[in-house]
């Protein structure tokens, strides 16, 4: 629930530009999607939000101050490579947050007040299905899995800015969509501002309020101009849409969705000059009861 | 912790001593009761404290850790009294009469020891024992070429085809000879009473604590008696002495025998108050000053004063380092402790 | 024909292979022995299995004449203690050294270059002021153990704090912790482990310091013995001594390896299945 | 207020930092040595820094009244080539043993144990039969700086090659490389930077062998002198001596780095950026 | 262009089973999507065929000859995690496997020899858009730049078969729309066996000859009881459709792409009675020539 505003960024390593005029504002409550060709930086873009890197030049605000200028416990964060704690079981994982809260000198909780943190952490693992792995250590799960446990980690602390860095990439089409409801579901409720890095845009398309898209005006010379904004289509910052879309995931009526999605798609074409794809969504996930 | 060793009245004093044949009873005394037994006698407690390491000993007391160390004569000019740490002889133990020798491979004379490599501990009395042992000839340290050597891997050394030539003393001297192949030469007995070893102590403490003085000398010399009788005790004493130097009785026995010991007071007395020391301490400091050991600015063998029991000093005379005196051992030859 | 990579031996086989270089140390000594005993049947050197026998059981299993005691059990006690005592101190030093330079900025530019040259300084040129600032006790062991050891883990515990990827620290704080917390929940933890291969490797260091400590001034002690009966050549002890030490050393190491993976079931070096 | 973990020191306060111990410690010693003076104006275990400056022109810059060499210089060269010589033996022995005891189970059978053994041999404690092996001259100093950090540096290596992703091997399998190629192509480049590091480690441990090894038979050299001038308490020699092999292997472990940071572009532990 | 055999295979981890009674037979010049949720085993399946573990039952015959028991360059592999050489810079990485075949003793090329080798290094990188990273080393490299890179690798030494573990997770779509044709094309020309782990049921659909899914059969107890084969479904062997598909891709008619799928899916479930899920194709990717 924060607004967020990005003034002329520009982000260089050397003598590679990396990013260049990156400006936008971002409304409270919303769900920013990021897409653009790999390597274009929207890793980079994201680390810039969590005051892991300064950028060049430009600046960013959030409710109009100036970025705290170290990663702060109101942004958290689900990195593309997996950021567990190799050393806490995923219960452990989860419930580090709340350790970090509730203990300020020890940093950890005895007793009911442990019990009652672990608790809650379970009832986190469970939303992305990882009870069962409730025990395990990160080495011992899956790619997808640990990318779950991330998710559940840095859902823990309610931060009021998410910054998602391609979360859902390794997860399968069921989880997935678990995983989506319960990500609007908690971005309905706790109102935070989320930006989400995805290659999949219809994931882009469907989760986000908004679709920013970077990339670099030409592929040669690649080293002297950074990656802009190509186009950046406000989807609709309405909430309720998504919570229909949602109600509408869960009935039967799947093949309609699509043509919702492709609606929605047109309304933004019109809001917007820029030349927004045709989108329209349709999942031939098989569920468990299909195909067992 | 330096200074306070040095202070005047006080009533604990420490004394180093290290493994070595003549100051082994200073380790039986201290077990054996007869340390304490004298400093309570005069009121004082005096703490006796092992060294493995000769030098390590000397350094400390040299630092004002100890009041009182075992030492040779020439290390005490060289080290503490050059070092500005005023030092009385307090208690002349014994001369080597044999202990420090010259060994070779293949080789019968010290004339053979010319244009080899020797291996000594350099700066030690075994070095001084080469160069007197090269003065014989009339030649000097040149004609060889000296590798210093520690003490700890002498042995070692002389198994290798290396090494033909070294300067050591015991009990690393008997070890060696017992080798085949490994010739005496030249040892402490063709320059007899040149090699001394003293119980030191601070001069000012003992100035300041009679009684510490006193304390040493009563337990060194009951020790002594002891020691020297052909009692079973005696042996018992000399056993347990040689065990803690690593050896056996007989071992230890073997090492005395080239240890001309002062088991009587009178005789160390007069051994320290004759002229013979006098030529001594000048081929020694010359030794010392010949090789810069007398201080870096030193003009000439002169810059530290020795004093001898009978008052007259040896060098500059502000700037007595080293004091001989028989004070102590003859209250223990007249019974007066 | 399957590649070296990846021919495991059987349990007999690494057995076998593991005596192996043992057996043929132990032949080469036979044969060195003999030889120099055919030419000198006093050669002291290389003494017989017979004479390190004896010595054994003379050092080990009878009483000494004069305190009664047995000298082996009383040196190693002696020693157990002090190299104790000392890996003890380096471990907690170098632990919070070493976290603190690699985890924190200032740290790393007051105490970085330091610990690197104070590193280098060879603890054994600097006896004489070490032994006044510490006495000649037992403490001025337990400090040249740790002089000797404690820069070296300072140095390899911050290497390996500046290698946990930088995500992990940005992560924990969007997870709210202070710097105090980031150090007690996501990096000591995580050098637990690491801090017990450290240790492992310093292992031979330290009882080398304690050696030395204890040939300066001492009264008994592993490194004492070997110091007193070394001028006597007596390599009948010398040798069992070298060999109980090093067996002493390699349990602690063994103990060390078998503790980690009980207690860090989490921490697998990443080719640890190989 | 921002953590201490992401409170980075600027350029000047980064250098005020880094002299800041050193400063202290100067201090320290200034006092120290003014203590003891005003005691004992001749007092060798502190000196005044006058008479370390004296100690030192007359070390380095005047000729020797005997030889007409200047000491320094000479003992210098003569220490460095040891050392050179040593710590190339051990590199090179750390590095195949470490990378076959890393990468090979059958090497890692038959070596990983008896590694860990002989690292604990205090070598200090068996010379006498180095000695009769390798003789009094050169070659036993090499061999006792190679003693006392090869097994060290091996099994470092190891545990650095085992650490690398089971991954990395595999796909180098599947590209069809053979046990000799995985090595010199995959597993020997990672280590270089790896060995850097090592080397450095075991830096101060070398220097401390070199000074045993030149205090039993040698007519130059640091750890000659300085055992030579010990006999004297020539603290006014020694610190001298000690600051500048501390010097001299400080400069060397930051010549690595440099070197290190140079040559493997590739290499930056996970958290370097911090 | 290797028949693979899979019969009956188990593996487990200590007490727990992750894969049960695998059997199937893959013909030659197959192209196998696998999919299922994440955690169910199919990395450790891929380990398995790549020899890099062991099953704990059960046999696997390539070409009816028992596989090698260790990893050869007849199967190459993209993992999941990263597994490019840090130590070598991108065009290094994929000359090395050509250096290893050319240069048996030294395992280097020199000279001319090397220069061909960086050069057919040089053409595959172009392949997957990596031209212009071409000296930098990985660490340089962005998380998608990394697998592309990984993909290149692979093909250098041109396996009979080739293990991809969700290999196109983290690219762009405009970018996996190129690396699908090069995929297909390489496929095509080389005739080599191909499974490919993805959660992307519409790349599985769309690029497999064959989609395999595991699943264990309740989520309760999972440890007692591993994954199974639960639908596996033959699309079509003959690959002239996949030929017709890469073409049609190229061409304008996108819209119509979603119909073929589908009817490729019917035909599917014609011939094989296990239940499969509707599919069509659409990709709404932006190409740089409608948003730039
Ligand atoms: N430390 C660095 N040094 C030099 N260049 C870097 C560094 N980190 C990133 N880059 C470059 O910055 C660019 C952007 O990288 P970034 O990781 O932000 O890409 P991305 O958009 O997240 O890509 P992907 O979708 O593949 O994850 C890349 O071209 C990369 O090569
Ligand atoms: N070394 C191991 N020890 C114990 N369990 C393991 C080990 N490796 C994998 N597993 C377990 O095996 C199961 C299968 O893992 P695998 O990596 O094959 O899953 P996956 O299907 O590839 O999942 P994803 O799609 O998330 O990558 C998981 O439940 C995991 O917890
Ligand atoms: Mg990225
Ligand atoms: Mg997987």
């Amino acid at each position: 629930m924060s607004r967020v505003e990005v003034r002329n960024l520009w982000k260089e390593y050397g003598d590679q530009v990396v990013l260049e005029r990156i400006s936008m504002d971002v409304a409270p409550h919303s769900f920013v999607s990021l897409v653009g060709p790999s390597g274009c930086g929207k890793s980079t873009f994201l680390r810039m939000l969590l005051s892991q890197e300064t950028p060049t030049r430009g600046t960013i605000l959030v409710d109009g101050q100036p970025l705290a200028n170290e990663p702060q416990p109101d942004r958290g964060v689900v990195f593309q490579k997996y950021s567990v704690f190799p050393h806490l079981t995923a219960v452990e994982n989860v419930a580090l947050g709340l350790e970090f809260e509730r203990a300020p000198v020890t940093g950890r909780l005895f007793g009911r007040a442990r019990r009652a943190a672990l608790d809650e952490a379970g009832a986190l693992l469970e939303g992305v299905g990882l009870a069962a792995a409730r025990g395990k250590y990160p080495a011992q799960l899956s790619g997808g899995m640990q990318q779950r446990l991330a998710i559940a980690q840095a859902l823990a602390r309610k931060p009021r800015i998410l910054l998602l860095d391609e979360p859902f990439g390794a997860l399968d089409p069921g989880i997935r969509a678990d995983i989506h409801d319960l990500m609007l579901s908690v971005w309905w409720d706790t109102r935070m501002t989320v930006f989400m890095v995805s290659h999949d845009l219809r994931e882009a398309f469907y989760l986000g309020t908004r679709v920013v898209a970077f990339d670099r005006p030409t592929e040669k010379d690649a080293a002297r101009f950074g990656a802009r904004i190509t186009f950046d289509i406000a989807l609709d910052p309405a909430a309720p849409i998504k919570e229909r879309l949602r109600e509408a995931e869960h009935g039967t009526a799947t093949d309609d969705l699509g043509e919702e999605l492709a609606a929605m798609a047109a309304q933004a074409d019109r809001d917007d000059p820029a030349p927004a794809p045709s989108t329209r969504r349709d999942d031939p996930a098989p569920r468990d009861g299909e195909t067992a | 912790a330096a200074p306070s060793a040095q202070a005047a009245e006080k009533t604990s004093f420490k004394l180093a001593w290290s493994i070595y044949v003549g100051w082994m009873p200073w380790g039986w005394a201290a077990d054996n009761g007869i340390v304490d037994k004298w400093a309570d006698k005069y009121g004082i407690d005096i703490e006796v404290v092992q060294f493995n390491d000769y030098i390590e000993s000397i350094n400390q007391y040299t630092a004002g850790a100890f009041d009182g160390v075992t030492a040779t004569q020439m290390d005490t000019l060289g080290i503490p009294s050059v070092g500005g740490v005023d030092s009385t002889a307090l208690l002349i133990g014994d001369f080597s009469n044999g202990n420090d020798a010259l060994i070779l491979k293949d080789g019968d004379s010290v004339e053979d020891v010319l244009g080899r490599d020797v291996h000594l501990v350099e700066l030690s009395v075994s070095h001084y024992l080469l160069a007197r042992a090269l003065a014989t000839l009339g030649k000097s340290e040149r004609d060889v070429t000296v590798v210093n050597t520690s003490d700890a891997d002498m042995i070692a050394a002389y198994q290798t085809d290396d090494v033909t030539a070294v300067v050591t003393w015991n009990p690393l001297v008997a070890e060696i000879l017992s080798m085949p192949n490994a010739t005496k030469v030249f040892d402490s007995s063709d320059i007899p009473g040149e090699i001394i070893d003293l119980t030191v102590v601070n001069s000012e403490t003992l100035a300041d604590n009679p009684a510490f003085g006193k304390a040493l000398a009563g337990t060194w010399y009951e020790t002594m008696g002891i020691m020297m009788s052909d009692t079973e005790a005696g042996r018992a004493a000399r056993a347990a002495m040689g065990k803690a130097s690593g050896t056996d009785l007989a071992g230890y026995d073997m090492q005395i025998a080239s240890t001309k010991m002062f088991f009587d007071p009178a005789e160390a007395a007069a051994f320290g108050a004759s002229e013979d020391l006098k030529t001594t301490m000048e081929s020694v400091r010359t030794f010392l000053f010949d090789h810069g050991l007398l201080g870096d600015g030193a003009p000439s063998a002169d810059v530290v004063g020795i004093e001898f029991a009978d008052g007259t000093v040896m060098g500059d005379e502000s700037n007595v380092n080293l004091r001989f005196t028989t004070r102590y051992m003859d209250m223990a030859a007249d019974g007066a402790l | 024909m399957t590649r070296l990579v990846n021919r495991h031996p059987d349990r007999p086989t690494r057995l076998l292979l593991a005596m192996l270089p043992f057996a043929l140390l132990i032949a080469a000594y036979a044969i060195g022995s003999d030889m120099r005993l055919a030419e000198n049947p006093n050669d002291k050197l290389l003494p017989s299995f017979t004479a390190l026998g004896d010595a054994i059981t003379r050092m080990a299993f009878t009483p000494d004449k004069r305190t009664g005691d047995y000298l082996l059990w009383v040196d190693t006690v002696a020693s157990l203690t002090r190299i104790a005592g000392g890996v003890a101190i380096a471990t907690v030093f170098g632990l919070l050294v070493g976290v603190s330079v690699g985890l924190l900025p200032y740290a790393r530019a007051t105490l970085g270059g330091f610990l690197s040259a104070v590193a280098m300084i060879p603890p054994l040129a600097i006896l004489p002021i070490l032994f006044i600032l510490f006495g000649l006790g037992e403490l001025s062991k337990f400090v040249l153990v740790f002089a000797g050891i404690g820069p070296f883990i300072a140095r390899d515990i911050a290497m390996r704090v500046a290698e946990l990827p930088t995500e992990q620290i940005v992560k924990a704080q969007t997870l709210g912790a202070s710097t105090w917390q980031i150090c007690t929940r996501v990096v000591l933890p995580q050098m637990w482990p690491r801090l017990m291969d450290s240790v492992r490797l310093s292992l031979g260091a330290a009882w080398l310091f304690l050696i030395a400590a204890e040939a300066v001034a001492s009264q008994d002690g592993l490194g004492y013995r070997i110091f007193l009966v070394r001028r006597y050549l007596a390599m009948d002890v010398i040798l069992p001594y070298v060999a109980w030490i090093t067996l002493l050393a390699f349990s602690f190491d063994w103990l060390l390896r078998v503790l980690q993976a009980r207690l860090f079931p989490w921490f697998a070096p990443e080719g640890a299945s190989r």
